[in-house]
């Protein structure tokens, strides 16, 4: 077998080793590379920036673990700026492995919310979690009629109605925006059932892979901001000053993709080299 | 009776929601609120009991036969049963301690993990399949690599890179999105109506 | 690290550990994660239901005098006579119910998001090409966004083969979707990757405690 | 621990909300300002001097068109001091109050009757009451602005109840910074109901939605009397048969994946249509079939799809209850399961039809690996790439909806395909048209545009 003849057919673990040696040694030894704002997450800042304290945001967490590296910074980063901001959240977490990630990453934005600034915002008054209900179309519509049809009693089994920041809320209309960070087709759900039904402003966080198709959404004014992927995180993580996982993780990014594009050069050195050697036998 | 009633109520419901769709009146509003909204996840429970069930029979059958692999399928038993009890109301219901820890330390790593192979998967996707073989492929890989190139830093080529990537995902890239989205709406809609009118009926059983 | 942090921890990478072997091949390791797996994952799921729906939609909105709530619960109930081979034609009642209503949503909002605000869109892009502030370089893109639509819808006719001038539109239309293919694919592999980096933090600092970079 | 904390705050904030809703306003919801306090009056505390500024005019009060009533918008004209004259005006505060017995609304069914009931005292735990001549403050809004909408709630029992078919009537102030009110007339009495109709969603929705179904009945029509129906070939169409055969001549299994929509994805209707036609194939042949599913639901479905069709092909004593089974509801352990199905098994051939996520690639590489012939296709425009580079053979969205006709040939759902082509040429014309409007008629389109839908 000739060198060609074996950089055109790699037997596909020597790929997954090297890409996997790759990252273990990107993410030991440390660099840093610069990173620009796009316009689409900064007109996300600049719309939550805007409000006055008090107002409400929904921020719709419809996310489980399995996308969490993408998705969490993001959520961190917006639960930041409205704490920072005191602007009050509604949250929903319609992906049915969400609710508990979802209930920790509150706490813990909370929790880090205390210890920056010392103090405390509290559930039912500053924040509400609604938790999750299954069938996430039916949900979302009904929340645009009254949070109270799908969400009788919010996470904690706690009646609406007797939360205090909910006495002034009854569906999408008391909202200033959705913010839905998503990494699954709920993202959809939110366009064509709360924007297009109830036309409530709606900006989205979405895993990299679906950022490109939510691009139609932003030029026709369905949605007005994105966040896409890792990359996004990074940029609302600079934007809202709370440099973390994103950012660092947009190193490693580099060391990656270097190593896929490598490896489409060498499978594409052999087969024209290949299809030369043919050419000419004939 | 049995299959011309179904079609029936599927035509009935199907042509409610239509045209409930056009009328803001409250009277439609309340259908559409219990109706549409409420009743499809409380039949999805009991769909889910039939769904374990499912699960749980061929689990069991699977250890009679003694079929290849049939001792892992006791791990499957164990593990639905373990947190079946651990999620019993005694225990503390959904948010006991064990259901918490079996999410935690099992469900969430196997399902990071699943989704982290997808990095490798990826990498030999594109090294398998992005060759120049002809016109169209070379569309496909070049397009791909200007993207995946998109926040290299590499100087002086820094932006323009970003800028074609950006121009590749906001003009050609939306054109073709906006296309499919077009196709699929009007595949759906199509689909629907069939299913409404009852000219699809193919996935409904007969006698 | 207490030694309960260090078991947790240990018993979770030895199933994602367990998963990457799939990655060499097929073995007793990752056979034994994905079945376990699946026993949990439906278990969880089954749990989340009760839960959230059967307890909170049911039982207690039933309790607090909705009595109409027994309809839908008696049409689930229906869902069960599939255990009957006799009478397992019943449950099609429930499932009429649940794709009627999913059809006839579908029907004019699938029209609105997908056909009619696309449709809007593009001819919005003309009304953007006047406005005195549009360049150059907007009007271009305009331009080629129009295009690349029109020539990937043609490429969907079903009625007309690819030959004479259908034939040319539709290559453009095929290229187009093509470049949209290869954007969407690069643009995937950092999400892809930054999952891959989220495990291996967590098997090298979290678990082996490795020094940070 | 942290239960006590919260309650003990909830009951604060509690008592200082009720207090507020009381104090105020019965419609917090529409207020403008987060407080439900108007903005003026804060200010006027510590500025005695008073001026008034010019009162905004010709207040009127009407129902809001296409919605399902309880709500009233109220316009009026610019006061003559909003942004010239003194230039002092600030802020419109609106007010309301019921419109007692007498002479009402010509149009109101409702009436005194309707005007008795709400007039009564708070119900239930809602805090609202309608007593004529209690102007309540529903809000304020800045300068320039010469409408606002007093949506209320439907609901009797929540704060913000604003009842259908009782008249209110409506004045505007227009307030200063130092807290001078100018004061309108009041405006006629309007009362709140809901409409049988949306326009615009008649109009920009239901009008494409019509045309379409006159061309579904149109082609229907047309393939009932036997008319000729042409379609062209697709690749992944071709390759159903000959991926079936590759199965029958290894004698390995085939797996159908229906993706992990649930059954109210119309995506995954359509693959249940086509697992239909497969399914009779697959049991003409005689081949083993295996189809894990993700949704319970979706699973009961496919059982009796599956089971029709083996007994379409006049097998019927080949339908095991177990070809279509049960996996789990969660995506990963699913992907898991089928991976692990697909290396053990060794499937000859793997469809992935319907709603697919991030498995896609997992899905369609292992299957690579397994050796096996793929044919996928799915609706999200997200994953059709990675089928596209890592199946044999995809069908790209529209294909999806398309195959179900394709596979079983019947002339009533190849019918629909035309009106699917038809719809795409009527859309083309329209984008032509429209472009065309834009660069000469663009007030038009911007109107049309501007339409509420």
């Amino acid at each position: 077998m000739s060198i060609f003849e074996k950089m055109f057919a790699i037997d596909r673990r020597w790929v997954y080793l090297t890409l996997g040696i790759a990252v273990i040694i990107a993410l030991l030894i440390p660099f840093s590379i610069p990173l620009p704002i796009s316009k689409e997450a900064q007109s996300i800042y600049d719309y939550v920036d805007r409000l006055a304290p008090g107002d409400v945001i929904h921020l719709a967490m419809d996310y489980d673990p399995s996308v969490m590296g993408e998705l969490q910074p993001m959520t961190y980063a917006i639960l930041k700026q409205c704490f920072d901001k005191d602007i009050k959240v509604v949250v929903s977490a319609l992906h049915q492995f969400g609710p508990t990630l979802a209930a920790n990453t509150i706490d813990s934005a909370v929790a880090r919310h205390r210890e920056k600034t010392g103090e405390t915002k509290v559930n039912g008054v500053d924040y509400v979690y609604l938790g999750y209900k299954p069938y996430p179309i039916l949900i979302i519509l009904g929340m645009g009629q009254n949070y109270r049809i799908p969400f009788p009693r919010d996470y904690y089994g706690v009646p609406l109605d007797s939360l205090p920041m909910m006495a002034t809320i009854r569906n999408y209309n008391d909202v200033k925006g959705v913010l839905n960070v998503s990494g699954t087709s709920a993202t959809d759900y939110w366009i064509n059932y709360a924007q297009g039904r109830y036309n409530v402003p709606l900006a989205i966080g979405v895993t990299g892979v679906m950022a490109t198709e939510y691009y139609p959404y932003l030029q026709t004014n369905q949605i007005f901001g994105i966040l896409g992927g890792l990359k996004g995180a990074a940029e609302y993580e600079i934007l809202t000053d709370a440099q973390g996982p994103a950012v660092e993780g947009m190193r490693v990014q580099l060391v990656a993709h270097s190593i896929v594009i490598l490896f489409i050069i060498i499978g594409n050195i052999g087969f024209f080299a290949i299809r030369r050697s043919k050419n000419k036998a004939l | 009776m049995k299959r011309q009633l179904p079609l029936l109520l599927i035509f009935a419901f199907g042509a409610f929601m239509v045209v409930q769709y056009f009328i803001p009146h409250e009277a439609s509003e309340f259908f559409y609120e219990f109706v549409a909204l409420d009743w499809p996840p409380i039949v999805g429970v009991f769909a889910l009991s039939l769904g374990t069930i499912s699960l749980v029979r061929v689990s069991i059958g699977k250890i009679q036969r003694r079929e290849p692999n049939w001792g892992y399928t006791i791990v499957t038993l164990a593990g639905l049963v373990s947190i079946l009890i651990a999620g019993l109301p005694w225990f503390g219901g959904k948010q006991s301690t064990m259901v918490e820890w079996e999410f935690n330390n099992v469900m969430l790593p196997v399902t990071a993990s699943m989704f982290a192979i997808l990095a490798f998967f990826i990498a030999s996707a594109a090294y398998r399949a992005f060759r120049a073989r002809s016109a169209l492929a070379t569309l496909l890989l070049v397009s791909a690599v200007i993207v995946m190139m998109r926040f290299f830093p590499l100087g002086p080529l820094t932006e323009t890179t970003g800028a074609i990537a950006d121009w590749i995902l906001n003009v050609p890239n939306l054109a073709a999105k906006r296309a499919i989205l077009i196709g699929v709406g009007l595949g759906i809609v199509s689909t629907a109506l069939k299913i409404i009118l009852g000219v699809e009926r193919s996935y409904l059983g007969r006698d | 690290m207490d030694w309960t942090t260090a078991l947790t921890n240990t018993i979770a990478a030895f199933l994602t550990l367990s998963i990457f072997s799939f990655l060499y091949k097929d073995n007793p390791f990752y056979k034994f994660a994905e079945h376990l797996m699946v026993g949990v994952s439906a278990g969880y799921w089954m749990l989340t239901l009760i839960y959230s729906t059967f307890v909170d939609k049911v039982i207690l909105t039933i309790a607090d005098g909705k009595w109409w709530y027994i309809i839908p619960t008696l049409l689930g109930v229906l869902m069960l006579t599939r255990f009957s081979s006799k009478l397992a034609w019943v449950s099609r009642y429930p499932l009429a119910l649940v794709i009627g209503t999913a059809t006839g949503v579908a029907i004019p909002l699938e029209m609105k998001a997908k056909i009619i605000e696309q449709l809007y869109g593009s001819i919005d892009l003309v009304t953007q090409m006047q406005a005195p502030d549009a360049t150059l370089g907007l009007i271009l893109n305009s331009l080629v966004i129009l295009i690349g639509v029109v020539t990937a819808l043609v490429y969907f006719f079903f009625s007309k083969a690819h030959t004479g001038a259908t034939g040319y539109v539709a290559k453009v239309g095929i290229a187009v979707l093509m470049i949209g293919f290869g954007a969407s694919f690069g643009f995937t592999v950092m999400a892809r990757v930054s999952l891959l980096i989220q495990r291996f933090q967590f098997l090298m600092f979290d678990w082996l405690n490795l020094p940070r970079g | 621990m942290r239960h006590t904390t919260l309650t003990s705050r909830f009951t604060t904030r509690l008592v200082a909300t009720l207090a507020a809703i009381l104090l105020f306003t019965p419609n917090l919801v529409t207020a403008q300002d987060s407080t439900g306090l108007p903005i003026t009056s804060e200010i006027a505390q510590s500025a005695p001097v008073v001026v008034r500024p010019a009162p905004p005019t010709n207040v009127r009060a009407a129902d809001k068109p296409d919605d399902h009533g309880h709500t009233i918008i109220v316009s009026w004209d610019l006061s003559a001091d909003d942004g010239q004259g003194n230039k002092n005006v600030l802020t419109y505060r609106v007010l309301r109050t019921p419109k007692m017995s007498g002479p009402i609304h010509p149009d109101s069914t409702g009436g005194d009757a309707a005007y008795q009931i709400f007039s009564s005292l708070p119900y239930g735990n809602a805090a609202w009451k309608f007593v004529e001549g209690e102007w309540d403050t529903l809000g304020e809004v800045p300068i320039g602005s010469t409408s606002y909408v007093n949506e209320g709630g439907k609901d009797r029992d929540q704060n913000g109840f604003l009842p259908d078919r009782v008249p209110f009537r409506y004045k505007v102030l227009s307030a200063t910074i130092e807290g001078g009110l100018g004061e309108s007339e009041t405006s006629a009495p309007a009362e709140a109901s809901g409409q049988f109709l949306h326009h615009g969603k008649l109009l920009h929705i239901g009008i494409p939605v019509l045309v379409f179904m006159l061309l579904v009945f149109g082609f229907l029509r047309a393939a009932k009397m036997g008319r000729e129906l042409y379609i062209r070939p697709l690749a992944g169409i071709s390759a159903v048969d000959e991926a079936i055969g590759r199965a029958t001549e290894m004698n390995r299994p085939i797996l159908y994946v229906l993706g992990l929509g649930a059954v109210d994805e119309i995506a995954t209707i359509a693959s249940l249509t086509i697992l239909s036609r497969v399914a009779k194939r697959v049991a003409e042949h005689r081949t083993e079939l295996l189809v894990p599913c993700y949704d319970a639901v979706v699973m009961t479905v496919a059982q009796e799809t599956v089971k029709q069709a083996y007994l379409d092909a006049g097998r019927p004593d080949e339908y095991k209850e177990d070809i279509v089974y049960f996996v789990t509801q969660e995506q990963f352990a699913y992907v898991a399961a089928v991976n692990g199905t697909m290396l053990r098994r060794q499937t000859a051939t793997n469809f992935y039809l319907g709603v697919f996520f991030a498995e896609s690639l997992i899905l369609a590489e292992t299957g690579s690996v397994a050796g096996s012939i793929q044919i996928s296709g799915t609706d999200r425009t997200t994953q059709i790439p990675f089928f596209v580079v890592a199946c044999d053979y995809t069908l790209i969205g529209e294909e999806v909806f398309a195959a179900s006709a394709y596979l079983s040939r019947e002339p009533k759902l190849l019918g629909t395909l035309k009106a699917q082509d038809y719809a795409k040429a009527v859309l083309l014309l329209v984008l032509l048209g429209g472009c065309i409007g834009a660069v000469f008629a663009p007030e038009l389109i911007t109107s049309i545009f501007s339409m509420n839908f």
